[in-house]
C-alpha cells in the first residue's frame, strides 16, 4: 500500500519540526484472551500481534462488541490476558506469569462515554492526575491545569462542571486531562461514538492538532472507517468475535491534516480499498448478532 | 430599522434578562394570564369551604366531633386559648422543641453511622457480603414492632424514642448510600486508576462524591421516616413532643390542640426535608447545574 | 439482512398515485423562549419536497432539524409561513405523514407485532385476517418475522429501527419523515441499515424526507440534498444528487460521490464551525452549544 | 441451585447470619455464663428462648387469628388506597385544571405523618375497625398518588406523538399509552405503600389497644406480650410481622411481573 501523490510533499517533509518521539513503542505478541464465565469459553481476542512504533497513530477498526476493547483494556491493565505478551518500550506490561498489567499514568484511557468526574470542574479534573501522584501541590496543579485548558481553547471553561459543557468540549478536556501527565501512550476507546459527523470532524481536527504538538503514541479504537483513515498512520481491520487481524493498511496522507482531505482523491482511494473488508465484517457481525437474538 | 421609536408590536431582538424579583414578577404576571392561579385559589377555598360546611355549617352527625376551620384558627391564634394550646402558649413551643431535638439527635446519629457503613458496604465486596444479609433480615420488621423492645431495653422516655427514630433512618440511609456507591460508573474507577490514584484517593475523590446524590436522596427519605417513627414512638411512650401532644389531647378529650399538633407536625416535617434538600444542593453544585441545563 | 433485501426486491414495483405527494414550505419561521432570550430556530425557510423523490436535509446537530420535522409532522405550528401537503395546509398530526423518530419510539409495552398493527387497529382501516397478513408481510420484508412476539427492548438497535420502519409503512403514508433514524447505531450497522432502507425506497419511490447530520449518509441516499444553515436555519443550498439507482455501498467511494461530498462538506463544515468560532469566548457560546441536545 | 452453592456470596451471607444469631445468644446468656449482665444486649431474650416461645404459640389459634386480622386490615386499607389513589393520580397527571384545583390541598396534607391521623380518625369513625382502615388507607394513598403522577408525567412524549400521528383519539392515548406507561411507577408506589401500610396497621393496633381480644392482630399480639412481660413472645411477634411484610411485598413484585411482561427481559 503506497500511493504516490504528485505535487504533494512527502509525509516526512510535511511534518512539523518536532523531535522524533522516543517513548511509547508498543509490541503486542500473540495475545489471546478467553473469557470463562460459568464454564463457557468465549474467545474475545485470538492470537493478535502488532507492532506500534513510538509516536504512531494506530487505528483498530472492527464491528462493535468484537473484542477490540478487550485488547485496549489489557494494555491499560483493566483486564488480564490468557496468553501472549504486551510490552511497552521493551518493558513487559503483561505476559507469561503476569496476566494483568499494572495501571499507571504512562498509559491513559479516554473512555467511550467520557469519564471526566462530574463532581469536579474541568480544571479540577485536569489537575487531578499530577495532584494525586504527588507531582504538584494542589495549587500548582490547578494553575497548570488552567494553562493547559487555555492551550486547548477551553480557557473559559475551567470553572465549569462537565455536565455544563457540551460532550465535544468534555471530550477535549478529557484529552487534556490525559496529556498533562505526559503519558507514553494515549488509549482512546471509541471516544467520538455518540457524536454526529460534523461535531466529530471538529473533534478530529482538535485531536490532530494535539497530536502534531505532542507526537504521543495513540491507540485508537473505532468502527468508523473514515475516522480511522483520517486520523491514523496505520489502520488495522479486525474480524468480529474473536478479534483477529484481517487487514493492515498504512496511511500515507501528509500531516498536518485538515478536513478537506476527507473529500480528497487520495482519501477516496484508501476508502475504496479498505471498504470491502470492513463491509464484509459488518455483515458477518450483523448475521451473528441476528442469530444470537433469535 | 432606521427609526428610533419602537412600536408596540415590534419586540426588540434581545432584551436584558430580568433577574431576581423582576423575573419573579414577570413570571407572576404571565401566570395571571393562565387559569392556574385562579383555579388554585378556588381549589383551596373549595377545600376550606367543604371542611367548614361539613363540620360547622351543617354540623353533620359525625363531623360535628371534629373541630372546624374557624374554631381551629381562632384557637390557634388566640392569646387565651380555651383548650390550652396556641401560638402564644410556651407549652406549644416546648412540644415542638422537644420533637425537633429528638429528630436532630436521631438524624445525626443515623447519618453518622449509616453513611460510612453504606460507603463501606458499597465499596468492599467482602464487607458487603458479610453485612448485607443481616441488614436485609432486619429491615422487613416494621419500626413500630420494635417499640416494646425499645421501651424494655432503654429505660425512660427519651432514649427509646430516639432509638426508634434512629433505627428507622439508619436503614434508609445505609441502603441508599450503598446503592449510591454501586451506581458509580466503572469508568470513573478506571480513569482514577489510570491517573495514578492510591486507594485512599479513589475513596476520597470518586466513591464519596459519586455517591453523594444518592446519599442525599436517602437523607431526604430518612428524615421523613424519622418523623414517622418519632410520632409513633411519642404516642406510645413519651412525656412531651408533638406526637404526645396529639395523643394526650385525644385522651383528654380536647380536639383542637390535636389538630393543631397535626398541622404543626406537617409543617415542621416539610420544613426539615426542604432543609436537607437545600444542604444537598449546596454540596452538589455539579449535580444541580447539570440538571438545570437538562431543563429539569 | 441480505435475505431480507432480496425479498423486498422480488416484491416488485408497485407505484401508486398516492405515493407521489408534494410538500411545500413557504417562509416558515419558528422561535422559542422568553422574549428576552428568544432564540430563532428557523427563519424564513422555503423549500420543496418533491414527489417520488428522496429528499435529504442535512445540517449540524442542534440546527433546528428536529423542529422542522415537528412542524411538518404537525406536532408544532410555525410562528410564520405555512406548510402545504399536496396543496392542503398542515394543521395537526395525521397518518398521511409518518415519522420515524430519532433513537426509535417503539412503544415498549407492546410486542413488535402489536406495535406494527397499532395504527390500523386504532383507525379500523384493516381488520382481522387482512391486517394480520399485511403486518406479517411487512415484518417479513424487514426480516423480523421470527421476532414479532418479542418486546422492543429485546431487539438489537438495528432491529428496532427496522420494526419502526414497518410500523410506519403499514399506515400507507403519503410522506415518510425520517428524523435521524439511524443515529446511535455504530458506523457499521448504520451502513447496512442505509442499504436496506434504500432497497425499500427504490421499490416504490414513496415520497420521503430524510433528516440527518451525516454527509456520507445523505449523499448515499439522496435524490435531492438540502443543506441547512446553522441556527437560525434556512436553506443554504440545494444539490441534486445524480448517482445512479439502485445504489451500492461501493458507490460511496466513487469519484462522483466524492465530488458531491466536497461540495457539501465545505458548506457544512463552515456551518458547524459557527458553533465554535463565532462565539468562542462569549457567554452565547455556552447557550448555543452546550444547551443543545447531544 | 448449583450456582448458588458455588457462590462465595451465599456462604459469606450464611456465615454472617449464623454469627449474628450466635453472638446474640451469647450476649443474652452472658449473665448465666459470666455472672454479670451486659448492658442493653443482656436484656434481650436469647434466640433459643425465642424459638421455644414460637413453638408454643404456633399451634394456638389466637396466633393465627392475629395474622388473619392484620392481613385483613392491611388489605382493606391498601386496596382502598389503590382504587382511589390510581384514578385520582391519573386525573391529576392528565388534566391540568383538575391538577390546579386539587393538587395544592393534597400537598398541604401530605407531609402530616399518617400516624398523626390516628386520634382524629378514632374520634370520627364509629368503630375502631373503620378508623384503622382509614389510617392505613391514608398511609398508602399519598405514596401511590405521588408515584402515579411522577410515572405518568415521565412518559416519553415521542410515544404520544407516534400514537397521535397514527390517528389515536384522546381515549386511545390514555388507555394505550399513559396507563401502561404508568404501570411501573404504580407498582413501585404499591410496594412502598405496602410497607407503610404495615407500619400503620401495627401502630394503630398498638395505640387503639386492640379493644377486645378478638379484634387483635399482630400489633396487638406484640403489645399484649409486652403487657404480659413475655420478652421472647415480643420477638416472636416482631419476626412474624417481618415475615408478613416480606410476603406481601413479594406478592406485589410477582403481580407486577405478571402485569408488565415487557420489563421481564432476557
Amino acid at each position: 500500500m503506497n500511493i504516490a501523490i504528485p505535487g504533494q510533499p512527502s509525509p516526512v517533509q510535511g511534518l512539523a519540526p518536532v523531535a522524533k518521539p522516543t517513548r511509547g513503542q508498543i509490541s503486542i505478541k500473540n495475545v489471546t484472551k478467553i473469557y470463562d464465565p460459568e464454564g463457557v469459553n468465549v474467545m474475545a481476542v485470538d492470537d493478535c500481534s502488532m507492532e506500534i512504533a513510538a509516536g504512531e497513530v494506530c487505528m483498530i477498526v472492527g464491528p462493535s462488541g468484537c473484542g477490540k476493547t478487550t485488547l485496549l483494556n489489557a494494555i491499560a491493565g483493566f483486564h488480564s490476558i490468557t496468553s501472549g505478551e504486551i510490552r511497552l518500550d521493551g518493558e513487559l506490561l503483561c505476559g507469561p506469569g503476569k496476566p494483568k498489567a499494572d495501571q499507571g499514568a504512562d498509559r491513559i484511557v479516554v473512555f467511550q462515554h467520557g469519564a471526566l468526574f462530574p463532581w469536579k470542574t474541568l480544571a479540577e479534573n485536569v489537575a487531578y492526575g499530577p495532584m494525586v501522584q504527588g507531582k504538584l501541590s494542589k495549587k500548582d496543579a490547578l494553575e497548570k491545569a488552567h494553562f493547559k485548558l487555555a492551550e486547548a481553547g477551553l480557557g473559559d471553561f475551567g470553572g465549569k462542571y462537565p455536565g455544563e459543557v457540551s460532550s465535544g468540549m468534555a471530550r477535549r478536556a478529557e484529552i487534556v486531562r490525559a496529556l498533562i501527565n505526559d503519558p507514553a501512550v494515549l488509549l482512546l476507546d471509541e471516544p467520538y461514538r455518540a457524536m454526529d459527523a460534523l461535531t466529530k470532524s471538529i473533534m478530529h481536527e482538535s485531536l490532530l492538532e494535539v497530536y502534531d504538538r505532542t507526537k504521543v503514541t495513540i491507540f485508537f479504537i473505532t468502527h468508523d472507517l473514515d475516522e480511522a483513515i483520517f486520523l491514523g498512520d496505520k489502520v488495522y481491520v479486525v474480524t468480529t468475535r474473536p478479534c483477529r487481524l484481517k487487514k493492515t493498511v498504512e496511511v500515507k496522507l501528509p500531516r498536518p491534516r485538515n478536513f478537506e482531505m476527507l473529500s480528497s482523491e487520495e482519501f477516496r482511494v484508501l476508502v475504496s480499498e479498505i471498504n470491502e473488508a470492513v463491509h464484509e465484517e459488518a455483515i458477518k457481525a450483523f448475521q451473528s448478532g441476528e442469530r444470537e437474538m433469535a | 430599522m432606521a427609526t428610533t421609536t419602537v412600536t408596540t408590536n415590534e419586540v426588540p431582538q434581545r432584551r436584558v434578562a430580568p433577574t431576581g424579583l423582576a423575573l419573579a414578577w414577570h413570571r407572576f404576571k404571565k401566570s395571571l394570564r393562565s387559569p392556574t392561579p385562579y383555579l388554585t385559589v378556588f381549589g383551596i377555598f373549595l377545600w376550606f369551604f367543604t371542611y367548614w360546611l361539613l363540620c360547622e355549617g351543617l354540623q353533620l352527625p359525625r363531623f360535628v366531633k371534629i373541630p372546624g376551620p374557624v374554631t381551629i384558627i381562632s384557637e390557634w391564634f388566640s392569646t387565651n386559648p380555651s383548650q390550652g394550646i396556641s401560638i402564644f402558649t410556651p407549652e406549644y413551643y416546648h412540644h415542638i422543641a422537644v420533637s425537633c431535638r429528638r429528630i436532630a439527635i436521631a438524624f445525626f446519629l443515623a447519618t453518622a453511622i449509616g453513611v460510612p457503613l453504606g460507603l463501606l458496604m458499597g465499596w468492599s465486596r467482602a464487607f458487603h457480603d458479610y453485612t448485607f444479609p443481616i441488614l436485609e433480615t432486619l429491615r422487613p420488621i416494621p419500626i413500630l414492632a420494635w417499640v416494646p423492645l425499645a421501651i424494655l431495653m432503654f429505660q425512660g422516655y427519651e432514649t427509646p424514642v430516639i432509638f426508634l427514630a434512629t433505627l428507622a433512618s439508619l436503614f434508609v440511609t445505609t441502603l441508599n448510600t450503598m446503592l449510591g456507591v454501586q451506581s458509580i460508573d466503572e469508568a470513573y474507577f478506571r480513569a482514577a486508576g489510570c491517573l495514578g490514584s492510591s486507594k485512599w484517593d479513589v475513596f476520597k475523590h470518586v466513591v464519596v462524591p459519586g455517591a453523594l446524590p444518592y446519599i442525599f436522596t436517602g437523607l431526604q427519605i430518612s428524615i421523613g421516616v424519622a418523623w414517622f417513627s418519632l410520632v409513633a414512638a411519642e404516642m406510645v411512650s413519651g412525656d412531651y413532643g408533638l406526637g404526645y401532644l396529639i395523643l394526650s389531647s385525644y385522651v383528654n378529650g380536647v380536639t383542637v390542640p390535636m389538630v393543631i399538633g397535626m398541622l404543626t407536625l406537617g409543617f415542621v416535617g416539610w420544613f426539615t426535608s426542604v432543609l436537607v434538600r437545600m444542604i444537598g444542593d449546596r454540596l452538589m453544585q455539579w449535580h444541580v447545574r447539570a440538571l438545570a441545563l437538562q431543563g429539569r | 439482512m441480505q435475505k431480507a433485501v432480496e425479498m423486498s426486491r422480488s416484491e416488485g414495483h408497485a407505484a401508486g398515485a398516492d405515493l407521489q405527494s408534494r410538500v411545500l414550505l413557504e417562509g416558515v419561521s419558528k422561535s422559542y423562549g422568553e422574549e428576552w432570550e428568544r432564540q430563532d430556530v428557523i427563519v424564513d425557510l422555503t423549500a420543496e419536497i418533491t414527489p417520488g423523490e428522496l429528499t435529504v436535509i442535512v445540517g449540524p446537530s442542534g440546527c433546528g432539524k428536529t423542529t422542522l420535522v415537528n412542524l411538518i409532522a404537525g406536532f408544532e405550528t410555525p410562528d410564520k409561513g405555512r406548510i402545504l401537503l399536496n396543496g392542503e395546509p398542515v394543521t395537526g398530526p395525521g397518518h398521511d405523514r409518518m415519522v420515524v423518530f430519532q433513537e426509535t419510539a417503539l412503544i415498549p409495552w407492546q410486542t413488535t407485532y402489536e406495535n406494527v398493527v397499532f395504527g390500523p387497529k386504532l383507525r379500523g382501516d384493516l381488520s382481522g385476517k387482512e391486517l394480520q397478513d399485511e403486518a406479517e408481510r411487512l415484518l417479513n420484508k424487514v426480516g423480523l418475522r421470527e421476532f414479532m412476539h418479542k418486546y422492543p427492548l429485546q431487539l438489537s438497535g438495528g432491529m428496532q429501527r427496522r420494526a419502526e420502519l414497518a410500523r410506519a409503512l403499514i399506515n400507507q403514508p403519503k410522506l415518510m419523515i425520517m428524523d435521524e433514524p439511524f443515529r446511535g447505531l455504530d458506523a457499521m450497522s448504520r451502513g447496512l441499515m442505509q442499504e436496506f432502507f434504500l432497497r425499500l425506497f427504490e421499490e416504490n419511490r414513496r415520497t420521503n424526507l430524510f433528516v440527518t447530520s451525516e454527509i456520507d449518509e445523505a449523499i448515499f441516499l439522496a435524490d435531492r440534498l438540502i443543506l441547512l444553515a446553522n441556527r437560525p436555519s434556512f436553506v443554504r443550498k440545494v444539490i441534486d444528487v445524480k448517482l445512479p439507482r439502485p445504489r451500492h455501498y461501493s458507490m460511496l467511494s466513487s469519484p462522483e460521490a466524492y465530488a458531491y461530498k466536497r461540495e457539501a462538506m465545505a458548506i457544512l463544515h463552515e456551518e458547524a464551525m459557527k458553533n465554535f468560532k463565532s462565539t468562542a469566548t462569549s457567554k452565547d457560546f455556552i447557550d448555543a452549544y452546550s444547551k443543545r441536545a447531544d | 441451585m448449583a450456582k448458588v452453592l458455588g457462590n462465595s456470596e451465599f456462604w459469606r451471607g450464611l456465615f454472617a447470619l449464623i454469627m449474628f444469631v450466635l453472638l446474640w445468644e451469647i450476649g443474652s446468656r452472658w449473665k448465666e455464663m459470666f455472672g454479670y449482665s451486659l448492658p442493653y444486649v443482656g436484656l434481650l431474650p436469647a434466640p433459643s428462648e425465642v424459638a421455644v416461645a414460637w413453638t408454643k404459640v404456633l399451634p394456638k389459634w389466637g396466633y393465627w387469628e392475629s395474622w388473619y386480622m392484620s392481613f385483613k386490615r392491611v388489605l382493606a386499607g391498601f386496596l382502598a388506597a389503590m382504587l382511589i389513589g390510581i384514578p385520582f393520580g391519573l386525573m391529576l397527571a392528565v388534566n391540568k385544571y383538575f391538577r390546579d384545583i386539587f393538587f395544592p390541598p393534597f400537598e398541604v396534607l401530605r407531609p402530616i405523618p399518617p400516624l398523626a391521623w390516628v386520634p382524629a380518625s378514632l374520634i370520627f369513625w364509629p368503630t375502631n375497625e373503620m378508623s384503622i382502615a382509614f389510617v392505613t388507607f391514608l398511609g398508602a394513598f399519598f405514596t401511590i398518588v405521588i408515584n402515579v403522577i411522577g410515572g405518568a408525567r415521565s412518559i416519553d412524549v415521542r410515544y404520544l406523538r407516534a400514537a397521535q400521528s397514527m390517528g389515536a383519539s384522546q381515549w386511545d392515548l390514555f388507555s394505550k399509552i399513559i396507563l401502561p406507561g404508568t404501570l411501573p411507577s404504580i407498582f413501585t408506589g404499591a410496594a412502598v405503600g405496602m410497607g407503610i401500610t404495615w407500619e400503620v396497621v401495627l401502630a394503630a393496633e398498638m395505640i387503639s389497644g386492640g379493644g377486645t381480644q378478638g379484634s387483635g392482630g399482630l400489633g396487638f399480639f406484640i403489645w399484649n406480650s409486652y403487657m404480659g412481660g413475655s420478652l421472647p413472645q415480643i420477638v416472636v411477634g416482631m419476626i412474624s410481622i417481618g415475615i408478613a411484610g416480606y410476603l406481601s411485598s413479594s406478592l406485589i413484585r410477582i403481580i407486577g411481573a405478571r402485569f408488565m411482561p415487557w420489563r421481564r427481559l432476557f
